[in-house]
């Protein structure tokens, strides 16, 4: 049987390849992209760059890989974002220390998160529509803290959040990093990544089985809501003002693209985190492509679908299941234990 | 093999491939016109793969297909109904979105102008479903009605939809006694037209009342092809097996009923089932007996909390207990193992393993999770005692045959230690070898002290198993049957005495 | 209030678009008006269904902000047809001139022009490399203060536009390709940025103060709008220059829509209001106190 | 006696005209011709998008890239308009092929290559943007006397309201819609498809030319929408209809579809977009939300319809035989 520690390997190793290939294009467009040098008391380089622009999106993306693993979506982070920001902003403009004004916002992100989760796991509504409630309520919501405009603060601590550094490696990306490995660690380490995976596959067969699938739902919404929080609060102390206006815009698509080009399936089921993080990376380095790149911003999106349509149609489980048709090409392909999760998935049919 | 009449289809050398598993092994198949083929085998024998093959619905790897002579390749199932070959795939295959009518006639909806006439739709409809004794609104959605009154809906579409071939993959798996007969009337009709049939099953009996050859499966090849008529029952198991079956007799209620464990006392909910009263003791299984629709799948749903009950309680071992939801129900020991096995019971893309874990992990909660190593090796444990046969214990479960996902299932509750388990139909689609197996293991399970409530359509598997037998007519408790009173007669006796078997739904 | 005005607002995308409707409100209240306000969340069809409804309901006049210049020419007929007068604010449409009573909007070439031909002065010959961060792509502000600029640096064989890409208006953009422009560049060699409005350059200020670099000094920077922040950001020597866009638009606007309805004075079809240049030899405080409470 | 399967309509209808009741008494100038004229024809375009809309989502899918292939369609109209000799008429034949073609397309990938609805469009939706921003950033006016032909078709009522020609075709695409959903063989494999690949598949249904003509018919009529649009402005901007994929799955989901496919009414869209257009107007004849507020009621008034209308669903079904266990298909 294959150790764990490879069947990670394994799981991780198309995305991998195509951080490499993205950064390679960054290469390519700008020779200079590995350099990194210590200039100012901080890292300095491209490669940080992406790092810790990602931020933000790889936030995102460890709370909407759990929401989608429950067949969920959550629409709402972006919005959360500004809502979180907008929070945290006012409580230092009023006077407070940072680390009410974090705590402060953290719950606003977790009040979001359990209203998510009400909706959905008690009120049963859809996902994409419970989510799209506060999608649009809430950024109405931050900019009623905020009134409307860009509510700046001095406060070092909130500041050092989004704009600082720790030992020169600026704190978002320590921030994402950390919590990516909690995560990871908590979900797989403890029962919870399967209770999750088998809520996400089949509901009522994992109620039936015993699973408090109710608490459960309400539960990944809450992680989502903080993670979003904990973006927001970034994004606002990087440009040391909260703009409700802006803040977290449509940036809940970016996560949800990151979570999919991490492989894992919109229709629930088996997650994995550090894939979804990789794929923020990926999404990151994009960008950074076409920032690189100097051509006219017209062309930004087109840049942008090309390459995502080009990666997802390399993952497409369809070619997947091709090459391995043709690697075992042959009258008597071997049985091999394990790798039937290769084969294509129409997984609809399983959850109802 | 020189048979004067030239076979309707024809499969030779059909080989599949899935990874880690060779389904399909050079299978050869003869249909003849007019002829009842039984295709016989365990589970996970091939059998659902080969018809799979044979209607299009998986590319076959290597072999040729003819039909009435000539070679034919079905990229779809489309392709193959358009060619006459009607197929009933095992679980029902029908959409619950759509209404009965819907379900009969999509794909080839009676037009008028360019436009489908619904009207002429549901008159058909309810013309075609009255053959079959259903007399059901097919304007209702389907989900309306029962999974039996769903098989029989997909039988009736796939009969209108044979011209040549008609292909049904364990269709009485979900049928009582009065459905069999009906059906098997109308495969007799069909015969009579000429048609070839194929039909799988795990019931002997219906295999030699209906069927005139049967080809059978082990392990994905061809181990007998033989006319009915000229084999004995016993041969034909050894062929599926492999080996004897070993004639157990069953030791019929050894040890002792102990103290009552579970009472219920007036649980029952409006609309769904009358108040009823049951006590199960220690080392005791009750039987539930009853025709479809009887309510016996509401009474386990509403002990185990699966539906909230509105009145009624619980008491176990002489104290009250509340039961709303399935977990409260396993906290207290109980286990239920779900009729349906597709939507309620397996987690089609977890592993085994997971799968089978996974009610006791529920029950230890998140926090404490159960050692990959420790998880092994209860899974690999309930694997060689139940005989599941698998690839690896990693894979998916929904790649299982039907027969090996319920066996996973009752390794699932086993592995809870169940003080009290309820058991839906647990026999449903199990072949013979299993079948002997699981009815070895309620004994075992009832000699060994737990309480047992078992569901079933099948009276000899009640009969041999049950220590007492509650029948149920209209989601009302009728009698209760005690001792020498259990026999498969007194309990159809007891059923029978209702006078509307196909009653409308209200 | 004897008198009902429309007022179909684009949105509050920006701090600059939150303090036109406070004034806007303001104004409306220091004459009695009673204002009914329309949200269009940047879509011009909510534009056209909010001034649908104001005809529906028989207002008196229409104040409209539209977010883009082309297809007004239904509506505004149908306002015509009801004999509602319709007063544009900030930005004019392609339509024909009787459709609106008047325009009061500023001219969005002439700020880049000004910002333009202010670099052009401040280098004096010298060799100056340039980037630009643009607004958000396709808006009118974006494509004019681009082309303004242009204008204003044209015939300038020092002065070069090296990169030039979209910070979609907002602060957090305007940092982000800030600092990509610094390490595709180089530090050393940008001279000099133009920001399509303020918030842009105050995101830049900060990753130019990231890269160990002089915003101000060893990067020249001007923008376009006059926020209390840019203020703030010239007061420190972090910035250089801002061009004003007023946000008092409604003022004049209410001014001739009072005089036409009093007694029918056309006023002209197009007021301007001022482009003012800020800079370091302005009382870049006094005005920050003054505008900070403005609903910036 | 009352069909369950047809609940869903009923419930968004008597929401409809509840609200409506509710408007019209807090504001009787909305009791107006006038306002339904204008209800038509401002929704117009979202209406003939949503029509698309619903079938992508009964069929189990999602279109995220309708906004922008408005968008497109409008920049294309004006650009083709602008620099060459084209009529009108050949040039909305030309955006429909190009539209429906994108559809076509993006439903192959999707059928074929077994990749997500959700993604797909929304690699799509930036596509079609792009594709805009790189025909024109600037908005384009269109300046042709055919459109202005077009304009002037409109039957003008006493009260002044205006019912125009694009209402007109936004009705006629519901009615359309509503025979091919339920009268035709596609239409019902469409609904099969919903239901459950896997099955409809096993059943007959043939999966990849359902799946093409679903997404071929969102991505054509969301060109429709995107002539609907530009005779709406007269001009192609590229920033146009942001958003509006949003709007119209609000729509299809007030109308009572399920997102999970399988389940809804195409007429239940129309109510839903005059619900949505509904609660547009009375914010504005109220006329005192700022900006911000305007948001959370709109977020408000949205969960207030899924409120009522689930509660509707559920008050009914208790009545009825409930099956088992869990509450509602989620
Ligand atoms: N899609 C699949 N991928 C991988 N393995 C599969 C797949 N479908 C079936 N198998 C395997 O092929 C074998 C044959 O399965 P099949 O369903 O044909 O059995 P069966 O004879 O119908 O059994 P049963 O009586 O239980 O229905 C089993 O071992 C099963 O695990
Ligand atoms: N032959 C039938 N005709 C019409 N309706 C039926 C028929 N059989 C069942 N039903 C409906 O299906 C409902 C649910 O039956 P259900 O299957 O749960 O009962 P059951 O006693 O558990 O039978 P089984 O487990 O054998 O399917 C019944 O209440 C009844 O309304
Ligand atoms: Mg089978
Ligand atoms: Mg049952």
């Amino acid at each position: 049987m294959p150790g764990p520690k490879s069947a990670i390997l394994r799981r991780i190793a198309p995305q991998l390849v195509i951080l490499a290939i993205a950064l390679l294009l960054n290469v390519l467009i700008f020779p200079d992209f590995f350099h990194i040098d210590f200039r100012n008391g901080r890292l300095f380089g491209n490669l940080i760059d992406v790092l810790n622009r990602g931020a933000p999106v790889a936030l995102l993306c460890i709370g909407m890989t759990l929401v989608i693993a429950t067949r969920g979506i959550d629409l709402s982070v972006g919005t959360v974002m500004a809502v979180a920001g907008a929070v945290a902003a006012s409580m230092v403009v009023e006077g407070h220390g940072w680390g009410t004004a974090l705590l402060a916002a953290l719950l606003a992100g977790g009040m979001c998160g359990l209203w998510n989760g009400v909706l959905v796991a008690v009120l049963r509504i859809q996902p994409i529509v419970a989510t799209l409630v506060l999608m649009v309520a809430g950024r109405g919501i931050a900019q009623l803290i905020t009134e409307g405009r860009i509510l700046t603060f001095m406060n070092e601590g909130l500041i050092h959040l989004g704009a600082g550094t720790v030992l020169g490696m600026p704190t978002p990306i320590l921030i994402w990093v950390t919590l990516g490995a909690v995560a990871i660690t908590l979900v797989r380490r403890t029962a919870l990544g399967m209770l999750i995976e088998a809520i996400g596959i089949n509901e009522r067969s994992s109620r039936l089985a015993g699973i408090n699938s109710r608490v459960l739902l309400i539960c990944v919404y809450l992680v989502s809501g903080l993670c979003a929080a904990l973006a927001g609060v970034i994004v606002a102390a990087d440009i040391k003002g909260a703009d409700a206006n802006n803040a977290g815009l449509w940036l809940e698509l970016d996560a949800i693209l990151a979570v999919v080009i991490g492989g894992n399936s919109l229709l629930g089921g088996r997650f994995s985190i550090l894939a979804s993080l990789l794929g923020a990376m990926i999404i990151q380095s994009i960008n950074s492509v076409i920032l690189l790149s100097g051509l006219p911003p017209e062309f930004n999106l087109v840049i942008k679908a090309l390459l995502i349509l080009a990666i997802l149609v390399i993952q497409s489980p369809r070619i997947g299941y091709l090459l391995y048709m043709l690697r075992a090409a042959g009258p008597q392909p071997q049985p091999r234990p394990g790798t039937a999760d290769t084969l294509p998935k129409r997984k609809k049919e399983a959850a109802r | 093999m020189t048979d004067p009449v030239r076979p309707v289809l024809h499969a030779r050398g059909i080989s599949k491939f899935f990874p880690g598993t060779i389904a399909l092994d050079d299978v050869e198949l003869r249909l003849n016109p007019g002829e009842v083929h039984a295709l016989l085998g365990e589970n996970g024998a091939g059998k659902s793969t080969l018809i799979k093959c044979l209607t299009g619905a998986y590319q076959r790897d290597a072999g040729t297909l003819l039909l009435d002579g000539a070679p034919i390749n079905p990229a779809s199932t489309a392709a193959s109904q358009k060619l006459g070959i009607g197929t009933v795939y095992q679980e029902v295959n029908l959409l619950p979105n759509l209404t009965v009518a819907e379900n009969l006639f999509l794909g080839r909806q009676p037009l008028r102008g360019g436009f489908v006439s619904r009207r002429r739709m549901n008159a058909m409809a309810r013309e075609t479903l009255a053959g079959y004794g259903l007399k059901i609104d097919p304007t209702e959605p389907l989900t309306a009605y029962s999974v039996a009154v769903q098989q029989v809906v997909a039988i009736a579409r796939a009969v209108d939809m044979s011209g040549k071939v008609l292909i049904l993959d364990e269709p009485t798996a979900s049928l009582d006694r009065d459905e069999v007969a009906l059906l098997f009337s109308v495969i007799r009709q069909l015969k009579a037209r000429g048609l070839a049939i194929v039909f799988i099953t795990h019931f002997l009996d219906q295999v030699f009342e209906i069927c005139d050859r049967a080809t059978i499966l082990r392990n994905g090849r061809v181990v007998g092809d033989c006319a009915l008529a000229e084999v004995s029952r016993r041969e034909v198991i050894t062929m599926m097996l492999g080996r004897q079956l070993e004639a157990r007799v069953h030791s019929k209620k050894t040890g002792t009923v102990g103290k009552p464990l579970v009472q219920v006392a007036d649980l029952g909910r409006r609309g769904m089932i009358e108040p009823f009263s049951l006590d199960i003791h220690e080392g005791e299984v009750v039987g539930l007996a009853g025709l479809l629709g009887s309510g016996r799948t509401e009474t386990a749903n509403l002990i185990f909390g699966a539906v909230m009950p509105d009145q009624g309680r619980i008491r176990l071992r002489g104290t009250d207990i509340t039961i709303r939801t399935p977990r409260d129900a396993v906290a207290h020991g109980f286990a239920l193992c779900p009729e349906d096995r597709k939507s309620e019971g397996i987690v089609g893309d977890l592993s085994v393993r997971d799968n089978i874990i996974l009610a006791l992990q529920a029950r230890q909660g998140w926090m404490r999770p159960i050692p990959r190593a420790k998880v092994t090796e209860i899974a690999d444990r309930y694997v060689r005692a139940l005989d599941i046969r698998l690839a690896s214990l990693d894979t998916p479960i929904r790649l299982l045959s039907g027969g090996n996902q319920q066996k996973a299932l009752l390794a699932r509750w086993l592995a809870t230690n169940p003080a009290f388990l309820i058991l839906d139909e647990p026999t449903r689609g199990i072949d013979v070898g299993a079948h002997a197996e699981i009815i070895a293991l309620i004994d075992q399970l009832r000699a060994d002290g737990m309480a047992l409530l078992v569901a079933s359509s099948e009276l000899e598997e009640l009969v041999a198993y049950s220590t007492r037998v509650v029948v149920l007519r209209d989601r009302v408790q009728i009698c209760e049957l005690t001792g020498d009173q259990i026999t498969p007669d007194t309990i159809v006796q007891a059923i029978a005495d209702d006078p509307h078997p196909h009653a409308e739904p209200v | 209030a004897d008198m009902t005005i429309g007022f179909s607002q684009i949105g509050s995308e920006s701090g600059w678009r939150a303090a036109e409707t406070t004034v806007t409100r303001q104004e409306a209240e220091s004459r009695g008006i009673e204002l009914k306000f329309a949200d269009a969340q940047q879509k011009q069809e909510n534009q056209i269904k909010a001034i649908r409804g104001f005809i529906a309901q028989g207002v008196d006049a229409i104040l409209l902000a539209p977010v883009v210049a082309t297809g007004w020419d239904e509506v505004l007929e149908e306002a015509k047809d009801a004999e509602i007068p319709v007063v544009l604010l900030d930005r004019t449409v392609d339509a024909p001139e009787d459709l609106y009573l008047t325009a009061v909007t500023s001219d969005l070439v002439h700020e880049g022009r000004v910002a333009g031909e202010w670099l052009a002065e401040e280098m004096a010959g010298e060799d100056c490399r340039i980037v630009e961060l643009q607004g958000t792509t396709g808006s009118s502000p974006a494509i004019d203060r681009k082309k303004g600029f242009e204008e204003g640096i044209a015939g300038q064989d020092n002065l070069e536009i090296v990169r030039s890409q979209t910070g979609d208006f907002t602060r957090a953009q305007g940092k982000v390709v800030m600092e990509s422009f610094l390490k595709a560049e180089g530090g050393d060699t940008i001279c000099a940025l133009y920001a399509h409005n303020d918030d842009m350059a105050v995101g830049a200020i900060q990753a130019i103060k990231e890269a160990g670099l002089k915003p101000g000094e060893d990067i020249k920077i001007v923008a376009i709008d006059a926020v209390p922040d840019a203020h703030l950001a010239i007061a420190n020597g972090e910035m250089n220059a801002t061009i004003e866009l007023t946000p008092n638009m409604a003022g004049p606007a209410l001014d001739a829509l009072e005089a036409y309805l009093a007694n029918g004075t056309e006023p002209a079809k197009w007021i301007q209001t001022e482009s003012k240049l800020y800079t370091a030899a302005d009382d870049n405080q006094a005005v920050y106190e003054e505008k900070k409470n403005l609903g910036y | 006696m009352i069909r369950s399967t047809h609940l869903p309509l009923l419930v968004t209808l008597a929401t409809f005209v509840l609200a409506f009741a509710l408007c019209a008494s807090a504001y009787p100038a909305m009791l107006s011709t006038r306002v339904v004229a204008n209800l038509l024809t401002d929704n117009a375009f979202l209406g003939i998008a949503a029509v698309g809309m619903t079938f992508v989502i009964l069929s189990g899918g999602i279109d995220l890239s309708i906004g922008s292939v408005i968008a497109f369609t409008g920049v294309f109209l004006a650009v083709v308009l602008r620099d060459t000799q084209m009529h009108p008429l050949m040039a909305f034949a030309l955006a429909l092929v190009i539209a429906t073609v994108f559809g076509a397309i993006m439903g192959a990938l999707i059928h074929y290559l077994e990749m997500p609805p959700f993604i797909v469009t929304l690699a799509g939706m930036f596509l079609a943007r792009g594709a805009a921003y790189v025909l024109s950033t600037e908005s384009v006016p269109i300046t042709h006397e055919f459109y202005d032909t077009l304009q002037g078709l409109y039957w003008r009522d006493p009260s002044g309201g205006r019912f125009r020609l694009i209402g007109g075709v936004m009705v006629l695409t519901f009615l359309v819609g509503i025979v091919v959903a339920h009268r035709t063989r596609f239409g019902q494999n469409v609904y099969a498809l919903g239901g459950g690949e896997q099955t409809a598949r096993l059943m007959g249904v043939p999966l990849a030319s359902t799946t093409i003509c679903t997404y071929a018919i969102s991505g054509g009529l969301a060109g429709l929408s995107g002539i609907v649009f530009s005779l709406y402005t007269s001009a192609g901007y590229s920033l146009a209809t942001v958003g509006v994929e949003l709007d119209a799955i609000a729509a299809v989901v007030i109308g009572g579809t399920l997102l999970t496919g399988g389940y809804g009414f195409v007429a239940g869209t129309f109510f839903g977009i005059l619900i949505m257009g509904l609660i547009q107007t009375y914010i504005v004849f109220d006329g005192t939300l700022s900006s911000w507020w305007t948001k959370i009621v709109i977020g408000g008034l949205l969960f207030a319809f899924i409120l009522l209308q689930k509660g509707l669903t559920w008050a009914t079904q208790a009545r009825r035989r409930t099956a088992t266990g869990s509450a509602a298909p989620s």
